[in-house]
């Protein structure tokens, strides 16, 4: 039991409040370089961040963005964020993968393509959860399938939505 | 504080999967959801047994418009996806476009948009604050709240013109200078909302009820905020302290001192106190950059008339009043963007509360979901 | 009531009129098809009872019928219903059974009837003194803390095993989700 | 008016009670849920209560003796009805119905 | 003054009694209390929204009628000739009844209210259980209206209430318990005439009688509270959770008879605490004693509730029952055995 | 026991506060803006639905047609037409047509104006029965008003002063510095 | 509340000494000064209209500050935000049960005609609520100031008794 009234924002507590291990999480505004996720098996790109906003990037075959993400997971990485972009003019769709470490400045971007006319990929929700509504998102956008996804019903879109908004070739 | 409904569960045969269930669609208009969020809850009795978020009741198109218009057309639109806090939204697509442009913003624009950054934070915060109380069953919280936020407001209005979609930011600074009545006004805003702090803590903070109702409620783990990707005062809440401000520092927010507010919690009492010492902690930005603020002009000099971005794509993410809100546009050096992809805390925030919801009482799921502060739109775009 | 010209016709209307509550209420808690409508009708019947009670001189029974009654069974029942809903189809036409059973009703009631009339009859009672607010809760009390105090003792006991025994058999199966 | 009034003849409490009685019986058969049985008990409880409270009015004026009887009468019925419903709720968690015809795994 | 206008009105009255005889005068007082409760829910909204109002820094209804008097006329107005309806598939009768039966109880017992010495319209010997054997008609009733409304906000609602309210009479009966002991009767008339005197006579400064008599007041004042739905108990009508609870199917003028039930209930719960623990007429230095000062203890009362309802989020439902149960209940029983063995003790003394 | 009776205690206190604090403000002045009975002057920089700009010289519409706000608007709400009219030297507006029902009030166009003919009204509080209303041309409406004033005062616009300087709604470019200690 | 003056030759005649207040029009002003809003916000308007409730602007001034979360005890519908296609089925439904008389409130330009969000080959946006149910009084802006909404509100007061109570403003 809790009895008294602590814990009050503006009092002394919040500081012992803190959890001691989060408290060395908090880093200095440079980047702790060398590439913390230099062990890996994939080669990973480091780019310049004040240019592209992020600091690794990577393209993998659609086989292996699972793999990858696993990996992520190890290095403790989160997930940002899920999109497709769609090349038409290339036939190809991009799926990107925004990944973004919780204490260091470290954002990594997977890409992968795979064919416009059969877009299929492995999801990534049995690593990620967080991915399940992206991907269904994709879905809804790009109608990119994900394999082995829970729910790929349309999310943003009404329940009976056929169509994929964001493709090129989309007409209203 | 995890003695919960003891006196209605009590010694109850765990594991065996519910039998009477029905099935209780919150929304899509419902008080408790802010707008036009659906929650589509399998109960028995009031436990919940499977609450599943059902979105896209006010989706915008956001990013089939990015596709169609213009960068500076398109930088409208970044106020009306989260509205609570536009001035952070724009911040990310004007930081966005400037990066690949690579369009030198002035000082003194980096330090009125941390200013007036942080006061949409701060109002953000109140609404959030007074909505909260009012799902808790509190009115007149709401009240006060928009009595102070009123005060930002006119702040706010009088530079931008506007109260709520403000459209301040321009790439590579500002549309306005601030005058010296707004840092006046300002500064008397940071001495008001002081005491004012004080006094919500009196009036709700301590309120043993309210505590009650928070206390224990709704813990989210760490491990939970990371794999669902939720970010701003949700994971701080839950003893993490990350913050694009200081993990990814944009703008001028390097130059400030200010704390990262974490509790360990993970509950919605945790949640609740981070947001109210984030206010305290924007104040005290605000102060700085008052203090510090350069002269200078707020526009860079040369910003080509018809941008267009060299082919790639970028991204910049800020620290919006709820977490982590990014931007991603893929250019193909056209003066229409290829894709522009908004990241929004709100999607990645509700993502969890399935898993968070499992279990509760619809009142504690309510007070959980109100305490992922979340705003519709920035979760349907 | 004093000296008033119409006063016994009123409270003769009145009586009549709890009577009637009573004998509709029994009819809707026994005949009607939705289960709800019966517990309305189990209340109503309650509340003329109560009326009843009232012209037989005990006040006090009178509210405890409907504090017991009307606030404590019938919303006891109403719960249930909404845990279990049990509500009946309206059933096949099945007249001859219910002229059978109800004549069986009837005449178990009549012959009751007639044996209550007899004893009353047999036996010489006076009209008792009109004592509408005599010192009978008092009298309650006392008889209760004084004769029937094991009694009282026992009803309490009841009362309080059946609410445990309710509590026990109801929380069973109840799972958490 | 010397005629005895209305309210003040026991037959009419005992027809009344009689009455109740039937109407208790008739439900208490031809009801088929548990819960309706119920309510036709707590009707023949009624009719019950009633006649004693007619007696202790009319044969017996003492003002104490028939009102405790039909407190403690009043008393047993809440518990009985707390009980029952409490096996009917159970009953319901169990099969789903509390229709007695489909109650009826005892009748092998 | 005071004195002699309720003198005057004592006069009056027994000039009306003795011309008119018992029934009529029952029938008269019926409508007076009828006009009486009327007048009050449609003006308790009116002082509620304007103390909300002030309580948040606005000036509330402002511009219907001078002060916004006439706005509750506007709104029985309104919600009249609103359209009732019935929705698909719910027990109109029972829909339609529910509400009359909220209503009702309240007008009957507000019967035995003794407003000042003479001014009551039945003082029977029982009043205080009168109150109470109505008061749980009005449980049965919402959970009617809630039930019949085939909507599962409704129904949730519906179970709350009498969860809420089985689990709240308990310690408001046995507080009330505690009262008769103390008073010996449980005629209300009774009860305000133990109290006469100066204020130090109320019940609630019955200390010697009762050291905990200030608390059992509060409990008394916190059952109130429940037993009539209001914030921070609300759970009847918890707007953020169940939309508007039990009465969420309830258009026009069914919800405006359930929502002057609300107020017809605050009005007899303060009733009966100004009746039970501030003395009831009794004014609080001995003399002049009359109708003004129930009234203004009762609208004392009245405008707490308010304040209370416009401070507090509303309490968490188990936590709620938690309140009764591990709290209300233990410590009422205790001031029950308590004020029971002071008055043995007492006794002696004071005969 | 006694971590509970504290527990009640504190509880009891913190209510006590609550209503404390409520019943404060109750007894402080009300912060509502009476609105019909009276209003709020807006901004310098408030953003209503555009409104053309008086030449002061002229008294006629400085704009002329050059459909740089057109371009400019995310929300195609505006049409411009314009021509040369007999005797004048520039093109003059005939037509400035506002869809004010599908406006952001970005303040695109005002911005893509480089002549500060178009500005911001502080029309704040439209409200209408019919939604065609807010289709308006403000060409027409600018000459109305012309018309009118010129009716009630006798004597031509030219005297009517503008309220704000074109500057005032322009970019930044021509702003004022604010000196800070 | 004044009686109105009625406009037949006959009651002219005797109007200076009785004034006959009709029971129609004694309905509508009781319906206009009681006018409960749904409490039914869609997006950035909903804020607005949150203000206009809120102490600054204070819409109980009218009577109007009742916001009652069930349509079946509303009077008056604010549609304040953007209405997609999922939500017309919803919003719909909303209107439907609410009882008459009734009135509806588009608040905002997306209300009005879908506002910024329409563009040439849009697939998700109604443009305009007038296209769902009949509206009766438009309030522009994006978002319009809670002044316009108090402006809407009185608006629809003067439609119900045809005439307006209260002075215009003029903005300066």
């Amino acid at each position: 039991m809790n009895p008294a009234v602590p814990e009050i924002p503006g009092d002394s507590p919040l500081k012992a409040a803190q959890a001691p291990a989060e408290q060395a999480a908090v880093t200095p505004a440079v980047a702790p370089w060398p590439n913390p996720l230099a062990h890996l098996q994939i080669p990973f790109r480091a780019v310049d961040y004040e240019v592209k906003g992020y600091h690794l990037e990577v393209t993998v075959a659609p086989g292996e963005v699972v793999a990858v993400a696993t990996q992520l997971d190890k290095e403790g990485l989160a997930l940002d964020t899920i999109t497709g972009v769609d090349w038409m003019a290339e036939g190809q769709m991009e799926v990107v993968y925004d990944y973004f470490h919780l204490a260091k400045p470290l954002r990594v971007v997977v890409r992968t393509r795979i064919p416009r006319d059969k877009p299929e990929i492995d999801t990534i929700s049995g690593v990620f959860p967080g991915a399940n509504w992206h991907e269904r998102e994709t879905h809804d956008f790009f109608g990119i399938k994900f394999l082995g996804h829970p729910d790929l019903t349309p999310f943003l879109l009404p329940e009976d939505a056929t169509y994929h908004p964001l493709r090129k070739d989309f007409v209203a | 504080m995890t003695e919960k409904a003891d006196f209605l569960t009590g010694d109850v045969a765990a594991g065996q999967p519910p039998r009477e269930t029905f099935v209780l669609n919150l929304g899509p208009q419902h008080p408790a959801t802010h707008g036009v969020l659906r929650v589509k809850m399998t109960m028995d009795g009031e436990y919940i047994v499977r609450a599943e978020p059902v979105c896209g009741y006010i989706h915008r198109m956001q990013e089939k418009m990015g596709e169609n218009r213009t960068y500076a057309q398109f930088l409208p639109n970044t106020s009306r996806i989260d509205y609570l806090s536009a001035m952070t939204y724009t911040h990310a697509f004007v930081g966005a476009v400037e990066r690949a442009a690579k369009i030198p913003v002035p000082p003194r624009a980096e330090y009125i948009r941390v200013i007036t950054s942080e006061l949409n934070r701060i109002s953000s915060h109140l609404v959030w604050w007074g909505a909260f109380l009012l799902d808790l069953g509190g009115f007149t919280p709401l009240l006060y709240a928009f009595d102070d936020r009123e005060k930002i407001l006119d702040l706010l209005e009088a530079i931008t013109g506007a109260r709520l979609t403000y459209c301040y930011y321009r790439f590579g600074g500002l549309c306005n200078d601030v005058d010296d009545s707004f840092i006046k006004g300002t500064r008397e805003f940071v001495a008001h909302m002081r005491p004012r702090l004080k006094m919500y803590r009196g009036l709700v903070t301590e309120n043993i009820i309210f505590r009650k109702r928070l206390e224990g409620i709704g813990p989210i783990s760490q491990e939970m905020c990371r794999k669902y990707g939720a970010t701003g005062p949700v994971i701080r809440g839950s003893g993490v302290s990350y913050d694009v401000r200081r993990v990814e520092p944009y703008s001028a927010y390097p130059e400030f001192d200010f704390e990262i507010p974490t509790f360990p919690g993970g509950d919605s009492m945790a949640r609740y106190l981070v947001r109210m010492e984030e206010m305290v902690q924007s104040l005290r930005i605000i102060e700085q950059a008052l203090d510090k603020l350069p002269a200078g002009p707020v526009m860079a000099d040369k910003v080509p008339r018809v941008l267009k971005l060299p082919a790639g794509d970028y991204c910049y993410a800020v620290e919006a009043a709820r977490g982590r809100f990014a931007v991603r546009i893929v250019s193909d050096n056209k003066e229409i963007p290829y894709r522009v992809k908004l990241r929004t805390p709100s999607l990645s925030n509700l993502s969890l509360f399935e898993e968070a919801s499992k279990g509760m009482l619809l009142p504690d799921a309510l007070a959980l979901m109100g305490s992922l502060d979340l705003v519709i739109p920035d979760i349907d775009r | 009531m004093k000296a008033f010209p119409a006063s016994e016709i009123i409270v003769s209307a009145i009586f009549i009129l709890c009577l009637a509550t009573t004998g509709l209420g029994a009819l809707i808690a026994a005949l009607s098809v939705r289960i709800i409508r019966s517990v309305c009708g189990l209340a109503i019947c309650c509340i003329g009872l109560a009326g009843l009670y009232y012209f037989l001189h005990s006040p006090f029974l009178a509210l405890m019928e409907i504090l017991i009654y009307v606030g404590a069974v019938c919303v006891t029942i109403v719960f249930a219903i909404m845990l279990a809903e049990p509500d009946e189809q309206p059933q096949p036409d099945r007249h001859g059974a219910n002229i059978l059973w109800g004549g069986i009703a009837l005449t178990v009631s009549v012959a009751l009837l007639w044996g209550l009339w007899r004893l009353s009859c047999e036996a010489d009672f006076t009209s008792p003194p009109n004592l509408m607010t005599d010192g009978s809760i008092r009298a309650i009390g006392i008889s209760l803390l004084t004769t029937y105090s094991l009694a009282f003792e026992l009803i309490s006991l009841v009362l309080f095993v059946a609410i445990l025994g309710a509590l026990a058999i109801a929380r069973t199966g109840r799972t958490k989700p | 008016m010397n005629e005895t009034p209305l309210y003040d003849r026991p037959e009419i409490y005992f027809a009344a009670a009689a009455f109740l009685l039937a109407v208790g019986i008739f439900g208490l058969i031809r009801r088929r849920t548990l819960i309706g049985m119920l309510i036709s008990g707590e009707l023949i409880f009624s009719a019950a209560t009633l006649n004693v409270m007619a007696f202790n009015r009319f044969r017996a004026p003492d003002p104490a003796v028939g009102q405790i009887f039909v407190l403690f009468i009043m008393g047993l019925a809440a518990a009985e009805v707390g009980i029952a419903l409490s096996i009917i709720i159970a009953v319901y968690r169990n099969y789903r119905s509390v229709k007695t015809k489909e109650l009826s795994e005892l009748n092998g | 003054m005071m004195q002699s206008l309720s003198g005057f009105i004592a006069g009056f009255w027994q000039f009306i009694a003795s011309l008119w005889p018992e029934p009529l005068r029952l029938v008269l007082f019926l409508g007076g209390i009828m006009a009486f409760v009327g007048l009050n829910a449609a003006y308790l909204v009116w002082v509620e929204r304007k103390g909300a109002a002030r309580f948040q820094r606005r000036p509330g209804p402002t511009e219907v009628g001078y002060a916004g008097l006439l706005q509750p006329i506007a709104d029985a107005v309104k919600l009249l000739t609103k359209q009732l309806i019935v929705p698909a598939g719910v027990d109109a009768t029972l829909f339609r009844a529910a509400p009359l039966m909220v209503m009702a109880p309240a007008l009957m017992s507000l019967a035995v209210i003794p407003f000042s010495d003479v001014l009551s319209a039945r003082n029977i010997n029982v009043g205080l259980l009168m109150i109470f054997a109505f008061g749980s008609i009005n449980v049965m009733a919402l959970m009617l209206g809630g039930w019949s409304s085939r909507n599962k906000y409704a129904i949730i609602s519906a179970a709350r209430i009498v969860s809420q309210n089985v689990a709240y009479e308990i310690p408001m009966l046995l507080v009330v318990i505690t009262m008769v002991m103390v008073t010996g009767t449980m005629n209300l008339s009774d009860i305000v005439k133990a109290q006469a005197g100066p204020f130090w006579h109320w019940n609630l400064f019955k200390v010697w009688v009762n050291p905990l008599m200030p608390v059992t007041f509060l409990i008394f004042y916190i059952c109130m509270l429940a037993e009539t739905n209001r914030a921070p108990f609300d759970m009847a009508e918890a707007e953020s959770e169940l939309v508007a609870g039990a009465y969420t199917e309830y258009s026009g003028m069914g919800f405006g008879v359930f929502f002057m039930a609300e107020y017809a209930n605050i009005l007899l719960g303060c009733s009966l605490a100004t009746v039970l623990f501030l003395g009831g007429w009794q004014s609080p230095i001995g003399i002049w004693s009359g109708v003004v000062w129930f009234l203004l203890k009762l609208y004392f009362l009245v405008f707490s509730v308010v304040w209370i309802r416009w401070t507090f989020p509303r309490t968490q439902f188990y936590g709620l029952l938690n309140l009764s149960w591990k709290i209300l209940i233990p410590v009422s029983l205790f001031t029950l055995i308590l004020s029971s063995a002071m008055l043995k003790l007492i006794k002696p003394f004071a005969a | 026991m006694k971590s509970a009776l504290k527990e009640i205690a504190v509880g009891f206190n913190s209510l006590i506060t609550g209503m404390r604090i409520t019943l404060g403000q109750f007894f402080k002045r009300s912060v509502t803006l009476q609105y019909p009975h009276e209003s709020l002057k807006m901004s310098e920089r408030f953003r209503g639905h555009i409104e053309l700009v008086k030449d002061p010289a002229t008294g006629k519409a400085i704009c002329y047609a050059c459909k740089l706000c057109e371009r400019a608007c995310p929300s195609d709400c505006i049409i411009v037409e314009g021509a040369k009219l007999d005797g004048a030297k520039k093109r003059s507006v005939t037509t400035y047509q506002l869809d004010f029902t599908k406006c952001s009030l970005c303040g695109s166009c005002v911005e893509a104006c480089r002549d500060g003919a178009i500005r911001f009204s502080h029309d704040y509080n439209l409200a209408s029965l019919s939604k065609e209303e807010f289709v308006m041309d403000l060409f027409k409406r600018l000459e109305t008003e012309r018309e009118e004033e010129e009716r009630r005062e006798g004597k031509p616009a030219s005297a009517v002063p503008v309220a704000v300087k074109p500057e005032a709604a322009q970019p930044a470019a021509g702003q004022t510095k604010v000196e800070v200690k | 509340m004044e009686a109105p003056e009625d406009n037949s030759q006959l009651l002219k005649d005797c109007s200076p000494y009785v004034k006959f207040a009709k029971l129609d029009e004694l309905l509508a002003l009781g319906r206009a000064n009681s006018l409960w809003p749904l409490t039914f916000g869609l997006a950035c308007c909903a804020i607005e209209m949150m203000a206009a409730g809120a102490s600054r602007f204070d819409l109980a001034r009218f009577g109007a500050e009742v916001f009652r979360p069930s349509p079946r005890q509303a009077d008056v519908m604010i549609v304040a935000g953007t209405v997609n296609k999922k939500m017309a089925a919803a919003i719909k439904t909303l209107y439907d049960q609410m009882p008459e008389p009734k009135w509806v409130i588009a608040m905002g330009n997306c209300a009005i005609s879908g506002g910024p969000f329409v563009f040439p080959g849009q697939y998700a946006v109604i443009e305009g609520v007038d296209k769902l149910f009949p509206v009766d009084v438009f309030i522009p802006g994006c978002p319009p100031r809670p002044e316009a909404l108090i402006e809407g509100l009185l608006k629809l007061e003067e439609k119900l008794t045809g005439k307006r109570r209260w002075p215009v403003v003029k903005p300066e």
